[in-house]
This record gives C-alpha cells, structure tokens and sequence, in this order.
C-alpha cells in the first residue's frame, strides 16, 4: 500500500483497467503527452500508446459523441472532459443518447462509457473553472452520476464505473486532488456504485455531504466534538444517482436532526432532494428542520472570494449548533 | 511571398450518370450486375409504396407524426447499396428506405411510428443504430463506430446520413472535423433534399454547395445526383472502397428534393410553392430509373407493375404483422424496460408504484 | 375580451410588444414563414419583416448564442427553441454567457433575451419531444424560469419576460397549447415574474404545480371535492425560479398537509425544492410527509404510454388521500 | 453532365508584406503614416513588457493563472489598429495587447487575474466584450451584435478573436455559417498559434489551412503572417471596408506563435521542442518590425530604449493602482452585485445569511 493523492489513485485505477481490458480507451483534451492538465493521465500515452490515450480536437460534443459510438462498438471509453464548466457542451449527447441507447434499442446497444470532470471550487482558478452543477447530470435519466471524496474510493469508484455497463458522469473533486494522501493498494479494488458510506459515526446529528465537502465537514464534525460534546455522524454519499437513501434515512432515525453540506448552488440542488427523501422516509423521525449548507445561487466568484462563497468549517459547524438548537 | 493564391487539397466534382429523362451517360456508367438493378429498383418501389401506406394511415389516426421520404428513394439506397451486412449504418430519421433494404422490419416501423417503444428494438443480427431525431447529433456516432473498426483493425466501414439542415449544427462540425484526424472508415451522406421544415436550402448556409464544406475538414468531397441512382452507387462505391482500404472518411452531398411534407405535422403551401415541387416531380428517381431499366430491357411495363404488385403485398403483410402486435393489452410496466442493464432500487420502488396505481385504477374502473 | 388558446395568446404578447418596441425581435427555425412548428410566431414575419421575425440556420446554441450578442447590442431577442428536448444544445451558451454578463462585466453589459421552449409531454409526440427538463435552467444562477398554465398568465408573463432586464427561459406547455381557451384581454397585461397564485383555495391539503400539470391538478382537486368532500387549495407557481416560497408555506402552514405535482423526473426535480423549502420555513406545521405526484426516473416513453409515465387525475387525487390519511 | 469540377467561388490567398529578417515587399507595403507605425511599435512592446511583468508576478504568487500573448503581439495589435472606438472587440482571453490597445486599464487586467471579480468591470466608453473562457464561444456574440449593427443601419463592425483550437468546436461553426447567411459586419480573427495546449495544429484539423474553413460558409478567407504587423493591418483593414460597406464577414487566419506557455500552470516541455520555440524566435513580431522602423529612419536604438522605458513605467503604474485597489479589506458580500439587475428576494436573503457569518466570523476571531 502506498500513500496516494487522488490524482495519482485515479492515475493507478486507469492504468490497471488498461493493462487488463484492451477495450479501455482514454481520451479527450491534452490527456496524452500533457498527461491532463491535472496529470490524471500521465504516463499512459507512453504505457498504452496513441490508439488507446487518444489526444482529441477541442472539441466536447465531439468526444462525448465520439465516445458514444466507441461504447456501442463495444469498446469502453473514458473520456475526460478538461473542466466541468465545460462539459455542458456534452450535455445533450450524453441526454439524448448515452443515456438512451439501451432503452431506445431494445437492449440491443448500450453504452459503456464513463465522462470525468474534474469539479468543484477552493482551487484559485480562473471563471468557469469552479462550479458545481452535478444536477445537471444526477437528473438526467439515464445515466449515473459519482462523486468520490478521498484517494482510494476515487479509485474503487473509477474501476467500477469503467465496469459498468451503462453511462457514468465521474465528477472529481478537484479541491481534493493534491490535498492529502490516503493509502491506497496495489491490488484491485471496486466499490459499488449506487452505495453511500458513514464517514464518521455520531449519534446526535446526521450531516450529509460529498466530494469536497467531505473534508471541511469532517473538521467541522470534529470541531463539534471537541468544542461542544457534539457527535456528528457524517454520511459520504459517493454516488449522487442512484442515490442510497437507505443509509442517510437510517442514520437520521437516529439521530433526529440532519444537516447537508454541498458546494453547488442551493436552489435545486442535491440538498433539496436529501430533504425530500427523508421527509418521505423518516418523517416522524425528524426533530428539527433539516438545515442546508450549500454554495449561494450564484456564480461562484474570482478566486479571491471564493472561499467566502464555499460552505466552509464555520459555517457547517454554525448549522449544527443551529439544528440542534431547534 | 506576397498575396499567394493557396493550393487546396481537394478537387470538389459533381456526379451525375442517369438524367432527369433516363439518358445514361455511358462513359461512367457503373458496372451493376442485372440482378442487382433490379433489386435497387425493386427497394426503391418498397420505399414508395411503404411512405405512402404510412402517409395513409397517419391520416387515418392509426400511427403518430413520421418524416416521409418521397423523392429521396434513389439517395438512400444507392448509398447503402454497397454496404455490406457487417458494415454500419448510423441513419438520421428519414432514411426508412435504408433501413428497410438493411434488414428492419417494416412492422417495427409501425410499432415505432404509433408509439410503441418496442418500434425501436434492433435485431441481433442488424448493425443499424435506432433512428436519431436530435439533428446532427449522430454523424458522431458514426466516428465513434469507425474507431473501433480502426482499432479493432476490421474491414468494416460507416455509414451515416444526415440532412441540409444538418449541416448547421456544431455537433456535424465536431465530427467532420474528427473523422479528418482520426482518418476513420466513415462515409458520410449529406441527404440535401433542399429544404429543412421551412427553411429553404439557402437560407442554411451560404456555402454554393454543401460539398464543399469537406474542404475545411481536409477530406475528399463530393456532391452526386441524389435522384440518380446509378451516380449514387458509383459515389458510394469509390467511398466505401476509400475508407475500406484505409484511406479515410468521404463527404457525399447527395442532392435531392423532399417531395412531401417534413412531417405529417407540416403543411408546406405555407413556405413554398407547387411550381419548384413540379419541377423536381420531373426528376422522379423512380421514373428515370424505370427508363434507364426499359431501355436496357431489363423491365417490361408489365414486370414493373408486377413489382408494384409484390411491394404492395410486402407492405400490407408487414402491416397485419403490425396490427397483430399491437392487439393485445399495452403493458405500460416496460416502460422501465432498459433503462439500465439492471433497475436500481428507486426504479424499482417507482415501478411498483406505477403497477400499484395501474391495479388501483383497474379496481375502481370495475367498481365504479 | 377574447378566448384564445396559449396558442393565441402567446402570438398577441408577441404581436403587441413587438408592435410597441422595435427592439423586440424573433429568431428561431422555421419561425418566419411557417409561423414556427406550433404556429406562436403566426403572421409576425407578415406584419413586422424578415428583419425582426428571423429564419435562422439550424443551430441551437447559434441562436442563443446571437440573441446573447443581439441583447448586449441593446436588442430584445425573444428566440425560440423547436422543443425543450433540443434546448440542451444551447445550455453552455445560457450558462455562461446569458446567465452571467452583467455580472462579469460589472454592470455594463446584460442579456434581456428570453429563451422560449415547448416542453413536456402528452401531445403524442415523437421521442426527444416530451421532456420536462426545467431543472437543467431553474439550478441555474443568473437565469429566470418561467412556466406559465393558462391562455391568460401566459400571455402577461411572456409580456414581462421580454420587458425583464435579465435573461429568461419561458418553459410552455405545449399540452396547454390548444387545450382549452381562456378569456385574454387585447389590452396590455403583465404579470409580474417570481409570483405564483392560488388557482383553487382550500383549506384541507395543499397541492403545488405548475405547467401542464395544472389542469389534471385542477381536476383532482375537483374531484376530491366532489367524491371525498376534501377541499384542496390549489398553487400554481407559475416562475421556478425565482421562487415565491412566500404563497406556499403560507398555504402548508393553513392546511398542514402538502403534495406536489409535477412532471418532470422526480429525483433531482423542482418538488424536492419545493420539500425543501418547506421544511425549512414551515416544519412545525406539517402534518404529513410531502407526497410528490412527478413523472418516473426514466425517459419519457412514447406515446402509448406516455399517459400511465404522466401525473393524471388519478394519481394526484390517490396521494392527496393518503396524505390525509397520514 | 458528368464528374463536372465545381467552381469556387472564393480564391484563397496567403498574404506576407514584411518577412522575418525585417525585409518588406514594397508593392503590398501599406501606406500607414509614421505616427501610426510607432504607435502600433509601442502598443506591441508594452504587450510584451506587460505580459513579462504579469509572469513575474505570477511566479511571485502575486497574481493567479493567465494566458502570456509573447509572440501573438503582431496578429492582435495588427487586427485592431484598424477599428474605430465605434466599433466592437469580442476577445477570448489571450488578446491582452488588443484589450490595452482598446482602452481597457491593465490594472484591470491584472485585478482580474488576481482573483478580483472587479477586474472584469467594463467602463462605459468601451465597446469591448469582457474576456470569454469556454472556447469558440464569443463568436455568436459578436454574430448577434452584428446583427444589432445591421438592424439600426450603424456603420460600426465587430471583430472577434479565437484561437487554432477553437476552430473544432461547434460554436465556431455556427457563428461562421449564421456570420455567411446574415452578411454581418463581423471579422473573425483565428490567432494560429500552432498549439491549443498541447495539441498542434496538426492534429487539430486535417485541414492544410484553417482559412480555408471560410468556404464551408461561403465568406471569403484569408491567411495571413500574423507575426508580420504590416501584413495584419492590411488585411484587417480590407475586411473592415468590406463589413462596413455591406460586404458581410472575412475569416483571417492570423499565422503565428505561441512562444510562451498556454497558461501558466502548463509545462510545454512535456509536449514540444525547444527548437520549434527557437525556429519562432526567429519569426518575432517585434524584432522584425523594429527593423523594418530602423530601415525607414523611424526609429533609432535609442527612441527604441525610450520607448521600452516609457513602457516599463506605465507597466509599473499601473501595476502601483492595481496595488492600491486591493489595499484595503475585502468585502466578500459583493459577490451577490450583478447576478441580477435587482436582486430576488433568496438572493437577499443568502446575502444576509453570509453577512450574518462573517460577522459571527469576526466576531469569534475577536474573542477566542
Ligand atoms: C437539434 C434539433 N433541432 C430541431 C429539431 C426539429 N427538426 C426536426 S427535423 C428538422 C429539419 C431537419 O432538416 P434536414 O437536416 O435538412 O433534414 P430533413 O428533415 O430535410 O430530412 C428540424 C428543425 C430536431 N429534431 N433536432
Ligand atoms: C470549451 C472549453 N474547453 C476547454 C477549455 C480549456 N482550454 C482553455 S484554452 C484551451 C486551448 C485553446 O486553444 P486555442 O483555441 O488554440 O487558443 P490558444 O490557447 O492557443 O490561444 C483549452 C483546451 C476551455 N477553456 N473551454
Ligand atoms: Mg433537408
Ligand atoms: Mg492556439
């Protein structure tokens, strides 16, 4: 086992499902020599040569596109969108036909393939470089949207989502890319998708979250810990569709009283759909409002603000006081 | 080196072999066995006779909104004419012609056409991806398709249609341009039939030709007698020989008119007049083509009606076929049918609501 | 006063404010002669010219993206997308660009534009022709979204949309498009965005929608009157975004008892906002979980049983009784 | 009518007035008056200073990724020395030199890049667009502000900047086919600086030039040595008279480098040579301009010194205001100006809400 940031764990998860299934083809822009401009690719070009690390145009709605025909030949292609904020271009290819090849063929076609996006603010970059609109795609029928939080689920997600057989949307959470290490084997590892973890157990107050947010929501739990005597269980979700509400509504039975932390804008966003569900599945359980903690409906700003529009440690942990208060 | 004139690549011709009055131009007159001549028009009769019985029943209620293809008979199948059943077909959605001499079954035209989603299963054996309604949004596809031909190193090739209108969207753009650099087996077939809904050809672009957008992508181009099937399959033959032979992609603007409505939806008398309609009637495919095989001998007045006859029949058994599907009770449970290889908890939990409604509602229909 | 379809009355709120302010201009495929496919552009190339009612190239974000140039020239582009299934095209230029100029530029610049789309479904339609994907424009920041019910708001709120400074996407229902008529005034009628109504008071249960879902709400409410003796009080929110939260937690807090109506996919979609907002400002008054009455995860099947995918009279009436069960 | 060559209807040229040793071909030689020529002289050397200066203090942490222009000095400051005020910039984001030219304050730019949402305010006399990140997504803005133009009879143009890369995507397509169809007052400016990252040209489009691309839409193309200011002002200045006389859109493929990294979180070594960098140095903007000014008597090494001086401390004054602007504390509850013209009753609330916690914030840094 060796100490990985996400970049080099989801470098390790393509490079193993490469050597091991020839059908795995990268593509997208600046993913061979450049090695993504985040390196999540590197090395592969020079393992697995330019047929299967393929350097595309610029060109979005053509590599999604593209990819969609390679998936239906049979091949399972991963291809990198270079920011989020650009992979709206995509939307309708991956809307009308990745996520509906199989049911509009009859079972005949499907398409395998998975679109990563690195996603996400708190990384000092330029305009369009730190949104979260993950509702974009975990609304859109048909496909499955997955957001990991640290090295090594990074890495079981990825392998899984190459592996499945429908259209995974794999955001990466770019905030987190170089952040910290985990340990993170040498040997396989899945995990599936569709499936949520306690990230930390607590028993008086249910926090939700995901992908960035897991970190600021930890030190927020553990802050509460220490500060108050407060002990938040922390759910990761991992996967945002198909969303495991079994584990959340458990949690909430519980402990009584929820809070949801995500950085994409509140209005519509997952957040309201954690409130719907566990009002349908643990109403009588819910002892105060579940409060959301979550970027502003706005367009996150220049870098120099942005850790201001970002849910951040105060804020979560000012939100549970708050929950509990109720 | 001051203002110098730059060498394109490309030379841009225009093919036509059979004119509007059925006079062949000899000198480049394909070479197509007399069997095949007659299965090309045979086909061509089978598009005709199945748009019209459709056209019928769409005015009867018994199927939903289709796009007729009336006067692009001969575009359609003298493109996948040279296919073979291991190449690929990628169509928009007015190529039912094609889809129909590659192996669909006219009755899951129907079924598709009068809302069933069972319309669009494709068979095992067929590689003809379903019908894409988002305009342009498949031309991708096709390179996709043609990537794995190149890396799997097969002999297959790619074919895709698409319209006039087409050529407007970005997503066309992207896949020009991606067939160019990635020299992939994929013939594309530009069905300029002059008009997209009511926009007229050349409102679309100011481009003379749609040919010659295969300049900017720096692939060979080419623009064909669309009603002429025999300039068709002499343009679809030196391009799927190019890119089966791994010379790259080919763009074949086939030039052709919509002699119907867009859509049964549509009234055309709001946007253009009878005369420019009656002008293209003269260049009927089916027409020259039936000279061409009358002065060849290959058809006598009485072996073309006889043809018309078997069509007929064809079509019709396909609609009893049709009908017979569509008897019993709709199942509307399979509306969750493949929405992934396997349901995932919340689809299931909707589909038991859905049934619990469905029984509910049967409840209080026989109670009340 | 005359009765007119939403047809019509969209075509007057066209007519009179292109006649009132040559700013206005239409563009859109197949808008100019041919009326547009659903004929809401009907005679205006007739009565104002090809150079204000604009045939445009078939080309989604090409039109979105000229309105946008066309409204920071200080023009009001009222453009149309064929149907919201290929609205999609045109979301990265909505996104970045619409949703966001007056903001990147200070203030210098904005983008009065609004971007019209025939949605949903129950028109027999083919596929890509029946979506309710609003969400995708409502999660939006910078953007507004307007859905309007009837003839009547209809026409107003397309008046206020075009005269609103920012950009706006007007959602139609076209299964409300010749459905029914209402009385329409010829005299100028506005409606002001980011307010919703009551449709039908109540004093049992609350029912929240919008759309074309108004009318089978309508009809439920009716019916439950009638068979049960449960008066239901009817919201029409009529804007998703901004949302007047104000009416209905004013109306949950009355009745105590919630169900929300929509089409659109139920995860992810408008009514776990709606849920959400609840909680948030009426908790203590809710005395049933929110019910919500959506359209499946799945696509939208085709016709034939396109009605047992749709929210009907049916299913609207069956959760507003077990909701009171509760 | 057979295999029948189609005629073109644009002829494609590549145009060069003063070659990279400084050498000018006198019968294309503009006729650009002396105040003028050193004008654009100083424009292009205070590009360079201040894209210099801008990496320093990037290195220095001082500032956050941007796009260096170093060697695209020509091709930017060639293209807009010929609009008036009247007229419309729409850049990307690598016109630096073309926004300065245009009036906007470098202190701007540098708040700008430095995280500041201030930096993209644009003063009321100014017709620039403020910079687009999404590429090949500007160009239908300056489609529809063309359009504006043609509708109220204004003799103003709009010119618009992209890059090689920009050429695949969609957008680009759309604007250029919208630009031919509606005979628009728009020059599209492609600034081919060979590389879009890390992919080259070459792999970009299979096409041998990307001028060529303008007669996909029927509007006539132009290539151009974009390192080669004369050839820029001249070429700039025949499609301007052009769009202002009705003319409609040109395409100019402005032909340079990139000398520098993308942005700077790029690392070119991983993806180029540095003798391709050192065969560009050879073609520098500057450099062969300075020599051609030296050759008409325009300029000695000392005015040039000057010149550079005079630069470097309006680089620096500029650089002194930009400082002075982020002096004080910043005030995080601006984010919310602009995202409406009147902020929505949520809005005003969430502004509230992180009022509130920068409050409590401060007020717990206060206490413990
Ligand atoms: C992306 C998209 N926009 C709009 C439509 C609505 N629409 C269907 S067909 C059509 C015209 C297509 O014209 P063309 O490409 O020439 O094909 P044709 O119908 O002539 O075969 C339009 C606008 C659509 N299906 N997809
Ligand atoms: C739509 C979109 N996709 C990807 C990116 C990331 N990106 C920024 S610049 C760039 C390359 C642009 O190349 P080119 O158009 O040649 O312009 P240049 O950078 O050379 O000036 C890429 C891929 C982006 N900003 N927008
Ligand atoms: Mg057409
Ligand atoms: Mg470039």
């Amino acid at each position: 086992m060796a100490k990985m940031t996400m970049v080099q764990a989801l470098n390790l998860a393509l490079r193993q499902e490469m050597a091991k299934d020839e059908r795995v083809i990268v593509l997208g822009e600046d993913v061979g020599l450049d090695g993504g401009v985040f390196r999540v690719t590197e090395g592969l070009i020079q393992e697995f040569g330019e047929e299967r690390v393929i350097d595309t145009p610029l060109a979005e709605s053509g590599i999604a596109g593209m990819s969609i025909g390679m998936a239906v030949y049979g091949l399972r292609p991963v291809c990198e969108m270079q920011f989020s904020g650009f992979s709206y271009y995509a939307l309708h290819q991956m809307e009308a036909h990745a996520a509906r090849l199989r049911w509009r063929s009859g079972g005949r076609f499907s398409v395998p393939m998975v679109l990563r996006c690195p996603y996400g603010g708190g990384v000092r970059a330029l305009e369009h470089h730190s949104e979260s609109r993950e509702i974009y795609w975990a609304h859109t029928p048909g496909l499955k949207m997955v957001i990991p939080s640290t090295p090594r689920n990074a890495r079981a997600l990825l392998v899984s989502a190459i592996r499945d057989p429908d259209p995974v949307v794999f955001y990466e959470p770019k905030a987190s890319y170089r952040a910290f290490r985990e340990e993170v084997p040498e040997e396989e590892e899945t995990f599936p998708l569709g499936t949520s973890v306690v990230a930390r157990e607590g028993k008086d107050v249910t926090i939700i979250t995901y992908g960035a947010m897991l970190r600021p929501t930890l030190e927020a739990a553990e802050q509460l810990k220490e500060k108050d005597g407060i002990e938040a269980e922390v759910i990761d979700l991992l996967t945002l569709m198909p969303l495991d509400d079994a584990l959340f509504t458990a949690s909430a039975r519980k402990t009584g009283r929820v809070v949801v932390v995500h950085e994409a804008p509140r209005t519509y966003g997952a957040g309201a759909e954690l409130v719907a569900r566990l009002v349908e599945k643990s109403f009588l359980y819910l002892e105060a409002p579940v409060k959301r903690v979550t970027g502003f409906d706005i367009v996150i700003p220049l870098y120099q603000r942005e850790m201001e529009y970002l849910p951040g440690v105060f804020r979560i942990a000012e939100a549970v006081r708050e929950t509990l208060r109720f | 080196m001051p203002r110098q004139e730059i060498d394109l690549p490309h030379r841009l011709e225009y093919l036509s072999i059979l004119d509007e009055n059925g006079q062949v131009d000899t000198s480049l007159e394909p070479d197509i066995p007399a069997e095949l001549l007659l299965k090309l028009h045979r086909a061509m009769v089978l598009g005709r006779r199945f748009d019209e019985r459709m056209l019928t029943l769409q005015r009867q209620g018994r199927i939903g909104t289709f796009a007729p293809i009336k006067g692009q008979e001969a575009s359609q199948i003298g493109a996948v004419a040279v296919l073979s059943s291991q190449d690929w077909l990628v169509p928009a959605f007015r190529e039912t012609a094609a889809e129909i001499w590659r192996g669909k079954p006219m009755e899951n035209v129907l079924l598709l056409f009068s809302g069933y989603n069972e319309g669009g299963q494709i068979d095992d054996a067929l590689r003809n991806l379903p019908i894409a309604i988002p305009v342009g949004s498949q031309p991708l596809h096709a390179v996709g398709l043609g990537y794995g031909i190149k890396y799997h190193k097969k002999q297959e090739v790619v074919m895709t249609f698409f319209g006039d209108g087409a050529t407007s969207e970005g997503d066309v753009h992207e896949a020009l341009n991606f067939a160019g650099v990635f020299q992939v087996p994929v013939i594309f077939v530009c069905q300029n039939n002059h008009w997209a809904i009511s926009i007229p050809r050349g409102k679309q672009t100011r481009a003379k030709t749609l040919a010659q957008k295969a300049l900017g992508y720096g692939i060979p181009g080419m623009a064909v007698d669309g009603n002429d099937i025999l300039a068709m399959v002499a343009a679809a033959k030196e391009a799927v020989e190019r890119a089966r032979s791994g010379g790259g992609p080919t763009f074949i603007e086939a030039i052709t008119y919509r002699m119907s409505v867009h859509t049964t939806a549509d009234d055309p008398k709001r946007y253009r007049t009878d005369e420019e309609v009656q002008e293209w009637v003269k260049r009927d495919p089916i027409v020259r083509f039936e000279t061409y095989l009358g002065s060849k001998g290959l058809l006598t007045e009485e072996a073309a009606k006889a043809v018309d006859e078997e069509v007929r029949a064809e079509v019709k058994a396909a609609e009893e076929r049709w009908a017979k599907r569509i008897e019993g009770p709709l199942d509307p449970i399979t509306m969750f049918d493949g929405a992934f290889a396997e349901l995932p908890p919340h689809l299931v939990s909707q589909r038991e609501e859905l049934k619990r409604e469905l029984e509910a509602q049967k409840r209080e229909a026989h109670h009340g």
